[in-house]
């Protein structure tokens, strides 16, 4: 595309959809910085995985979707959760295990999601909910729902067995799904190079017989375009599709984790393209949103994520003598 | 009325339930043109189309995660596993997607898994386990297994519009060697429920799937033998199991004889026994006693089939010993 | 004399058997350089090299298969599950492959799966699960479980050097919480040989893993309060269980309570009950009582884990009730 | 390669080299043959499951193999085992189960391996075999032996999560294992078009990095002479490779299954490629194997199935009192 080209997409997306999308972004970096203070001043119980340095990518695709679509975040989605819809207090209320938050205690930190949103509560085993999404969207299509879905996956989970099973039954079946690979580079401590051999991620999908594309997951704007595209082009033609988006976990695996595994080079490289700052400057730079609204933005986000955070914290925890209720759903 | 097989049974509840409920879907490998691996749902795909009852990939984490997809979102998914031992590729999928979805979420999770169970015909370690009691340990699941062609149509209609995940256990030796005469319409039969299949005072059988029969064999035979009448309970569900029926039957008979098909560590006999050594330890006037399989593979041959699954003979002779305790 | 932690009791275990036998390698993911993500095997790989200590992809049907093919060409391999949970994904190696293999074959398997269990510290339905009693299901598997430093040490030695799959768990609160001072250098202990913690005659408490320590704590509580002496019984191997140590126990107290972290229904502590309902039905004074965790996915705030989890409270309230049966 | 380069390939290999594929699929064939016979005469407990019309296979890159090479045959790898010295006779004690068999009547029909021959006994689970062919190899490998593993695979397993599992693992880890795919075009009643989408199975190899190859299945010299050049390239630099043989299943499933779901004209083009027919013809035209050796081979071969038949039938059948025996092994 020409850079007028793309200058003029950008435009024709609108100042309010690009808000919307600076907003998840801020709102989860936010949101996630404060939770590793939290952490590590002692007061999460559990663990805190964050998804700092690669916001771009929920914020961005779930933007481009509707209201029947459905979501399979993984740990570092937080802008997925942001972007469906889900309010940060409900984030806070998760990971401080309130009985208001969204699986009232009874799980932690990211497993959590809201079918309000069309979003998928995750399991923790890496590849399983690819599956569950497959099966989600063929649901609500033969419901007759016009269902795309987004399955966010791991480079590391590529390599269960479920990530195969999923994407060859989509394919076969033409469910409309994007399996959409967070190339992080790291699984836990495993650099991609003990994780598999092929170049891209993204080759996997010829041995699908499905359509393969590489992306800058670090770069919201293009992301954005992009699955705009990616999305019309499924609901016109159901069929499931891979997408590998480039970017770098910017913190440990999880807060208790300091990484220290990654070389302080690749960090310094990807620190130079932080995804909320590029999407920043070039929504700045091509006059699509000015920068007192994003300034505004951000002043809003660090009073929404102060408000959501104290107001979590004075809810309650989970009443012990709910323990044994609703294992399973009556007739 | 018309005598059907267990088989049979199975299928006539899965045709209801497509007939009378659109939202309800069948799939598997090979479950469509060519009615399943053992015929199940042979014919369901002429009569409901493809849309509703189809070929899958050999991808058990697909077919069960998919149900759990589906199931959150207005279908009720009956998929089938062509035998229960390759469900062990994906248990992931029920222990934790399926059983602990309404738990976490809220959500219901109406699917059921159809799975083959057990031997008797030469399959092997591997075509002929029985599993039962590792379904059993998952909270939030439930775990139905029929033995009779009444209670697998019943059974299965109930399991499909339970609102949780369930694994509905069909034995293979019982697909084609029982049969019932029937009346053409049914009640649902309720989940969590055991039957009395025989009454009885001097002992009870606690048993399920293949070993219902072998117990009412053995009963027979010790009735015409010894004159000891033996009670034979089925519980038919096995999680949430029906501890009530339990302990009337042990409270009625004072000494308790465990049957299952599958093996002994561990299996879901020990459950039974445990439940009954727990409230029931003051009604008992012997030991409580296990008849199952041995803690060896399946094996293939006839000559060590026959040693290694329990049968009436074997039931009639532990109920013998404890007669005599 | 060092004191050592019980993840430390397991690294020492591993790093003797890898200086000692060249045919050990040891896998997983983020084993390596990382050392594991509770760091067990921190400096393995520095000591043995990148080709006896590797990381492998996110693959637990790859790391299970591919140390069934590496027992059986004369290596031990020992595979670490990040959690027990996920080894979910892939049962059929351990239940079909690994543990038949010798039955089957005659060719041996002497591979060591070593999972991390149980809860305690808020890591939700998914990384909390204790799952023995579904492995204990399975003919040809070992099942070891230690519960103190000196015995992680002495079992993991056993249990790589023994011929036959075995299945190492490893409690995760217990990993930094019990400490214990031992020699420098062991006596491999025995696996099937359960082991009496503390004397007592009035009741025996039947556990393993964490619980072992909860269970000490109840019966110390007991004795100061009401006099009570309680024998605790650490099981240390759960398959083949030392069913004469238990026996033995029941015989001296005739009072029998079972502890274990782990779901109740068909869990380990099932087949407990089961063995003392059948072998020692006539020295009990009471019903087989079980603490165990409740049949719901374990849940994550701590108010809910606590109360979910039992502990010596439970315990003890539990050995009270039989007391006073 | 020229048609001249070819034969003269043809000719290095050297008459006892075909003589010896040519017996172990004539072994195949006719043993296969009586099994079904038996099979409809009522006379074998449990399924029979053949590899008619697939013979080609097992026979030709077996014997492209070296002593210390490993296999995992599947179902319709009878040619495996005799490629690699099994005896006929093993094979009938194993259908008839008796004690004096592989498995010792613990295990059935295609369920029987042998050490001694470097090939694994498979179970059912599809794909569950071949991560312990990997391993297997690497252990040999460690073992200081130049171990290469042929991993055989239907079509239809290739949708499970341990085919994709294990060919990441091996080729992250550079280990010498060929993942032969059958592809005879069904999965039991599956056709590939509900199995997959992509064209060529082959086309999976790019996903993980390694490289994939195409056959004729049916051609047994020319895949004799490609699996040796492949053989010898894994020998000298160790790496994982896919590789598609083309073929199709000559009967039912098992001998239960009548195959009426397989087109008939499908069934008609592959019997004129019978492999047998089709590598007798050609080593007769090339002039490397008089058929005088082969019509004596056939006669040997007859007689062999023949002998081992009764023979095995003669044998007893397992003790029960040994029912127990050797769940584990003794320290
Ligand atoms: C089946 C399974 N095996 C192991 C784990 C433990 N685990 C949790 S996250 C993780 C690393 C995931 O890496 P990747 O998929 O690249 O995602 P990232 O954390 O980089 O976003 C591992 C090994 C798991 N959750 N599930
Ligand atoms: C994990 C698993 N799921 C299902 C089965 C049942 N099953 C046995 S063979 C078979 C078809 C195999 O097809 P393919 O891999 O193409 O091999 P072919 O029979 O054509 O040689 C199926 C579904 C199994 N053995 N394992
Ligand atoms: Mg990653
Ligand atoms: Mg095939």
């Amino acid at each position: 595309m020409s850079k007028k080209a793309a200058k003029a997409e950008v435009g024709a997306v609108g100042k309010a959809a690009w808000l919307a999308i600076m907003r998840s972004m801020m709102l989860a970096r936010l949101a996630e910085e404060r939770l590793v203070r939290l952490y590590h001043q002692g007061k999460i119980f559990g663990g805190v995985y964050t998804g700092i340095g690669q916001e771009a990518i929920g914020a961005a695709t779930t933007a481009a979707c509707g209201e029947h679509d459905l979501f399979t975040p993984c740990i570092r989605n937080m802008t997925v959760h942001l972007g469906r819809g889900e309010c940060v207090l409900n984030v806070f209320r998760q990971y401080l295990g309130r009985a208001t938050g969204p699986t009232r205690g009874r799980d932690g930190n990211v497993h959590y999601g809201n079918m309000k949103n069309g979003v998928y509560a995750m399991i923790s085993h890496l590849g399983a909910m690819l599956p569950v999404l497959v099966g989600g969207v063929m649901a609500r299509r033969r419901r007759g729902m016009d269902t795309v879905g987004i399955a966010y996956i791991g480079d590391g989970a590529t390599s269960t067995g479920d990530f195969h099973e999923a994407v060859n039954f989509a394919a076969v079946n033409d469910v409309p799904v994007i399996f959409l690979i967070e190339n992080n580079k790291y699984a836990y401590s495993t650099p991609n190079s003990d994780q598999f051999r092929c170049k891209r991620l993204a080759d996997r999908a010829a041995g699908y017989g499905i359509e393969g594309v590489c992306a800058d997951g670090n770069d919201a704007v293009g992301l954005h375009l992009l699955t705009r595209e990616l999305v019309a082009g499924l609901r016109a033609k159901p069929r499931a599709m891979l997408m590998e988006c480039d970017t770098l976990r910017m913190r440990g695996h999880g807060e208790h984790d300091d990484a220290s595994y990654v070389p302080r080079e690749l960090v310094e490289e990807y620190a130079k393209r932080d995804p909320i700052r590029a999407a920043w400057e070039r929504l700045m730079k091509e006059g699509v949103v000015p920068r007192e609204a994003l300034d505004q933005l951000e002043r809003a986000c660090r009073e929404e994520v102060d408000r959501a955070y104290h107001q979590a914290l004075n809810e309650p925890p989970p009443d012990p003598a709910t323990l044994l209720d609703g294992v399973y759903a009556d007739a | 009325m018309p005598e059907i097989t267990y088989l049979e049974g199975i299928r006539l509840g899965l045709q209801r339930l497509m007939r009378e409920r659109p939202e309800v879907v069948l799939y598997g490998e090979d479950v469509g043109a060519f009615g399943g691996a053992f015929k199940v749902t042979l014919g369901l795909q002429e009569e409901f189309g493809k849309d509703r009852v189809f070929d899958t990939p050999i991808s058990e984490s697909a077919i069960l995660g998919s149900a759990v997809g589906m199931a959150t979102q207005g279908l009720r998914p009956v998929v089938e596993l062509q035998f229960v031992d390759f469900g062990m590729t994906a248990v992931h999928h029920l222990l934790n997607n399926a059983a602990t979805t309404h738990y976490r979420t809220g959500i219901p999770v109406p699917m059921t898994v159809r799975a083959p169970c057990g031997g008797g015909f030469g399959g092997g370690p591997f075509h002929s386990e029985e599993l039962e009691s590792l379904f059993c340990l998952m909270p939030g699941l439930k775990v139905v297994y029929p033995a009779f062609p009444s209670d697998a149509r019943g059974l299965i209609y109930s399991s499909v519009m339970d609102p949780n995940p369930v694994v509905f256990l069909e034995n293979k030796y019982l697909y084609r060697h029982v049969k019932e005469i029937v009346p053409q319409s049914f009640e649902p039969v309720p989940l969590g429920a055991a039957r009395v299949c025989r009454a009885g005072r001097d002992a009870v059988v606690l048993t399920y799937g293949a070993m219902v029969h072998e117990a009412l064999r053995a009963a027979e035979q010790l009735a015409s033998d010894g004159g000891y009448e033996v009670m034979v309970v089925d519980l038919r569900t096995l999680k949430p199991y029906d501890a009530d029926t339990v302990l009337t039957a042990v409270a009625a008979t004072n000494r308790v004889l465990i049957a299952h098909e599958g093996w002994r560590t561990n299996g879901f006999g020990a459950e039974l026994s445990a439940l009954v050594a727990d409230r029931a330890f003051h009604l008992l006037d012997a030991p409580v006693r296990r008849v199952a399989a041995p803690d060896v593979p399946v094996p293939f041959a006839p000559e060590l089939e026959n040693a290694y699954r329990p049968n009436a003979d074997k039931i009639a002779t532990a109920l013998l010993e404890l007669m005599e305790y």
